[in-house]
């Protein structure tokens, strides 16, 4: 039982951080703000996401241990997350329309739309 | 095993720190500079729940990249966004930031190893905070908090009175204040006669239609930030 | 790890100069700021670099087995002494930040007032107007 | 109305939360890292998130500046009174173990004078956080 707590939060630490690599490298080659923003928003969602369920899962095992205050603990993870739920796309549309207002024209494939 | 790893992230922190830092440096565009020094304030900030500093952490993420970024946006968008080419040779400035930086890598020779726990700086009364402030001031775990409010409440009360004070300064600077006694507009020195109003300037030179439009998109308005 | 002790004051003390150079050579006044803002932020890491000890924890008492932390994983051996990192340059630097913040707005708000006045923020420019008055 | 609905319903989910988070830092400080100033400055941010999305007119009949003014001063006020009672209890000037009776556990005084002037700090920084934000956003523009 342990051992697979361990193995599974650890698994989804590791696929956290895979997304998080994946997004950080999506806002370094994406070519404009918005498309930046897509992947940004993925790292929110799915790489803090994924982190979140592996500390839970640790305070999970922990709290098998009888270790009854870190009760506490994974009540403000969840809460962490149901925030982060509820930020990250807040402020990816404010960005979104901030650029929009701002002027920026979305990106396009070279010969592809605009004629 | 676990000092090491502090001790990497501890690295990885300073060097991501020095590149944002160089980065201010380089960009011409002020909204990129202002933006990167809000980065460079929560990697700081990162580096000090590394050491052991919670709460100058939480108020270094709160304040220097939460309000500070904000007032300076907020400044950004009465002063516009870039930074002209520099005029002088960097050399002078280069020069004075080498021998400084050289003679206080110097000095560091005589600063005790990092983190022993035997420090000189350690030794006088910090040990009697941890030992006896539960004793003295009651339950309170947090010895940051002790010390701040109780052993030093005079520093913390000086420091109250000094941000009220900055608030005094710049209500007196900003808050409709009177207008500079010359302007400078369209190539020429423009002499303001007594008795003009903001508003009378912003008709006859032109300006912001007024305070809403200044906030709702000030920052937005750069060409989205991007450069590079 | 290759001699550790010092590193982390030189770290810092390169950051404190990257500042400082933002602030000498440059002539546009919020990029001033900036770099003052930058050279306030390593100073505050200087003093708490200083307080750090090397396996220590956050000086937040804790009793044995409340707050699940070094106590309770060492539960084996009692009466484990707990080591904390000093907690008086935490305190200096709190107040220093928040006085920070208080002296950038201040400054913020002359350069608003010079940018009013001359229309620009770039020292040397403004150099330029005054002797042409 | 404006098309922003999704940043005015989020704001106005968001707030409560920002400001009871905020409340939280004040009166958890003794327990874990957080403080006067930290609570301070993240109350300023709910009117300051407020401001930006509603602008700037709404944000001051929600908290006029002049409020924030007064808070500024205000809290500077508490953070005194408790140094003066502590003073007249019979103590030095910000000694809190005097702020009940000499036969009183010491420790209680101290607990509520660290209380009293935490609140005084978090009245200041916001009413501070608040002005000067009141005071950049508010500025109008001269062209030059």
């Amino acid at each position: 039982m342990d051992m697979a707590l361990d193995a599974l939060s650890w698994i989804s630490i590791v696929a956290g951080l895979f997304f998080m690599l994946v997004g950080t490298l999506g806002v370094l080659r994406l070519p404009d703000i918005y498309t930046r923003l897509h992947a940004a928003g993925m790292t929110d969602t799915m790489g803090a996401g994924f982190l979140i369920l592996g500390m839970v899962l640790q305070t999970v095992q922990g709290i098998l241990h009888g270790e009854s205050t870190w009760w506490f603990v994974l009540f403000r993870l969840v809460l962490i997350y149901v925030f982060l739920l509820f930020t990250s796309p807040i402020a990816s549309h404010a960005l979104a329309r901030a650029g929009l207002a701002g002027g920026v024209a979305p990106w396009t494939a070279p010969g592809d739309g605009d004629e | 095993m676990t000092e090491t790893m502090v001790q990497l992230v501890d690295v990885v922190l300073l060097v991501l720190l020095a590149i944002t830092g160089i980065a201010v440096i380089r960009t011409r565009n002020l909204f990129v500079a202002v933006m990167l020094a809000g980065i460079y304030s929560l990697l700081s900030a990162g580096l000090f729940v590394v050491m052991d500093a919670v709460d100058v952490a939480f108020t270094e993420a709160a304040v220097g990249a939460g309000i500070s970024t904000v007032l300076m946006l907020g400044t950004l968008a009465l002063v516009g966004y870039k930074e002209s080419a520099p005029t002088h040779k960097p050399i002078l400035p280069l020069f004075v930031v080498l021998v400084t930086g050289g003679i206080l890598v110097y000095g560091t020779a005589e600063i005790p190893p990092f983190g022993g726990a035997d420090n000189p700086a350690h030794k006088h009364v910090a040990a009697h905070y941890i030992h006896d402030s539960e004793e003295e001031i009651g339950h309170i775990p947090n010895v940051v908090t002790s010390v701040l409010g109780s052993y030093r409440g005079y520093d913390t009360m000086g420091e109250t009175a000094v941000i009220f004070t900055a608030m005094v300064g710049v209500l007196l600077l900003l808050s409709r204040g009177p207008l500079p006694k010359r302007i400078f507009h369209a190539g020429q020195w423009h002499t303001v006669k007594a008795g003009t109003t903001r508003e009378d300037m912003v008709a006859k030179f032109g300006g912001d239609a007024g305070p809403d439009e200044t906030v709702k998109d000030g920052p937005a308005r750069t060409e989205g930030g991007a450069d590079g | 790890m290759i001699s550790f002790t010092l590193f982390n004051y030189w770290a810092v003390i390169v950051l404190m100069m990257v500042g400082f150079y933002t602030l000498i050579s440059r002539d546009n006044l919020v990029k001033k700021l900036i770099g003052l803002n930058i050279f306030q932020t390593s100073v505050i890491m200087m003093y708490v670099s200083i307080g750090k000890i090397t396996g220590g924890t956050a000086p937040i008492l804790m009793e044995s087995g409340d707050h699940g932390g070094e106590v309770a994983v060492d539960a084996g051996h009692a009466a484990v002494e707990v080591l904390y990192s000093n907690p008086i340059p935490h305190v200096l630097m709190l107040t220093a930040i928040v006085v920070g913040v208080a002296t950038l707005a201040l400054g913020l708000s002359l350069v608003v007032r010079i940018n009013e006045a001359y229309g620009t923020i770039e020292e040397d420019e403004i150099a330029r107007k005054d002797n042409a008055r | 109305m404006d098309d922003r609905v999704i940043l005015r319903i989020g704001t106005k989910i968001l707030s409560p939360f920002i400001l009871i988070f905020a409340l939280y830092v004040q009166f958890h400080g003794d327990y874990g890292p957080g403080g006067g100033f930290q609570a301070g400055v993240i109350f300023a941010a709910a009117f300051v998130l407020y401001a930006l999305v509603f602008g700037l007119g709404n944000a001051i009949k929600v908290m006029p500046p002049k409020v924030a003014y007064i808070c500024g001063a205000m809290g500077v006020v508490i953070y005194l009174g408790v140094g003066y009672l502590s003073m007249f209890r019979g103590g030095e000037f910000l000694n809190y173990s005097y702020l009940f009776d000499p036969e009183h556990d010491p420790t209680h005084g101290q607990h509520y004078g660290i209380i009293g002037i935490e609140l005084g700090v978090l009245v200041t920084v916001f009413g501070v956080m608040v002005a000067l934000f009141y005071a950049f956003a508010g500025r109008r523009r001269i062209d030059t």
